[in-house]
């Protein structure tokens, strides 16, 4: 029982590793996750989220083994 | 349709003409092809670039792009449609991306690979760094918008 | 820049390979490329279409062509484009046309490929005569506007 | 002294012909060039003219050497 969060780009290098391993607790929101796996880090407030490999808002709750994203904007093409 | 992430150069319009030849079903059903070709510059922001790392999200990547074209296909009447994006190291002069679209008549053609580089470029991802010439490495903040003049 | 009437078969996507090797003074610079290829359906107006004929006004088309490229140069910032338009006789699936501009960023390139197709459209002395699958023959009557959905 | 009167696609077929050499006598607008060329025709309205390979009014006063063309709306692309 466990969510699975990831971490790209200049946010990946902020918080200094790439994936957590969260134990799923339940009723947690997308926002929840972020905080509770970066306790003492200032995250910057333009990061975006993905559940599945889909966006998501931040007041999305999240289900166990969800695959939970954080991302600074894009910026391919 | 074929969406195609790869991490090596690649040659857009050998690209283009392979896919081609891969559709013998739209043979003489497509008026109008619109392509566009991001390629990397030596300059941005008013630095010089040496160089570029794409990183992306596997998987998410892939959906994305699939769930633009989809979207694209519901608003406009096409054909066909090949999607490639580069990943890993560039260097100056090389192409980035490619979206080239099959339809009909030109009005669609043209509207199609314009929203799909405009979603894609909001919406895909992909995240820039690059290396500047004193070896200085930035992450590239936004993508601006195109449709703006 | 660079304008050319050909009475033969052309592959659009090597003119533009070749053409983009003639310009080595944009590389490094062009950020974005965008390309139209129009090419000859088998069916026009609910009919099929076996064939056409494309007639010229020569040197009134070189002219007027280099005018809506160097009109769209004026409204927009490019680094380079490239025409080609067919003459004589076309078959299905054969391309009639290619649109190729360079620049540094994508809202001028497919700002100047849109423009440049629609003024062709309208302005270029082309005509084109269809011979139907019963062998008859009729002058296409007039372009539509491609900027409509 | 003369104007060189010319016709393309589906006018040429029309007219019979591709081209004319009109006496210069001055004074002649580019509709004055068209009517004086095609006396028993009827032309359609839709033609447009060209004086040197630009296109012009048919107000346009034809001056002595120019080239005058004739021809349906363009279909190229």
């Amino acid at each position: 029982m466990s969510i699975k969060v990831r971490y790209f780009a200049s946010l990946k290098e902020l918080v200094g590793r790439s994936e957590d391993q969260l134990p799923f607790v339940g009723n947690l929101t997308v926002a929840d996750v972020l905080k509770q796996a970066n306790k003492n880090k200032v995250i910057p407030n333009n990061i975006l989220a993905a559940v599945n490999m889909e966006y998501v808002a931040f007041e999305t709750v999240v289900k166990d083994g969800d695959e939970v994203a954080f991302f600074p904007p894009v910026t391919g093409g | 349709m074929k969406i195609k992430i790869i991490d090596t150069l690649f040659d857009p319009w050998q690209e283009i003409q392979q896919y081609q030849l891969s559709i013998p079903e739209v043979k003489g059903k497509f008026g109008a092809t619109s392509v566009f070709v991001g390629t990397m510059r030596d300059f941005n922001d008013g630095d010089n670039v040496k160089g570029m790392n794409l990183e992306h999200y596997p998987g998410m990547t892939e959906k994305q792009l699939q769930k633009i074209v989809e979207q694209a296909m519901q608003q406009w009447h096409i054909l066909d449609a090949l999607v490639v994006h580069r990943v890993g190291d560039i260097f100056p002069d090389e192409p980035i991306v490619l979206v080239a679209i099959w339809s009909s008549h030109r009005g669609d053609a043209f509207d199609t690979s314009r929203y799909i580089m405009e979603r894609l470029k909001s919406k895909a991802p992909f995240w820039k760094k690059e290396i500047l010439v004193d070896d200085a490495e930035r992450w590239v903040g936004k993508n601006t918008d195109g449709y703006k003049k």
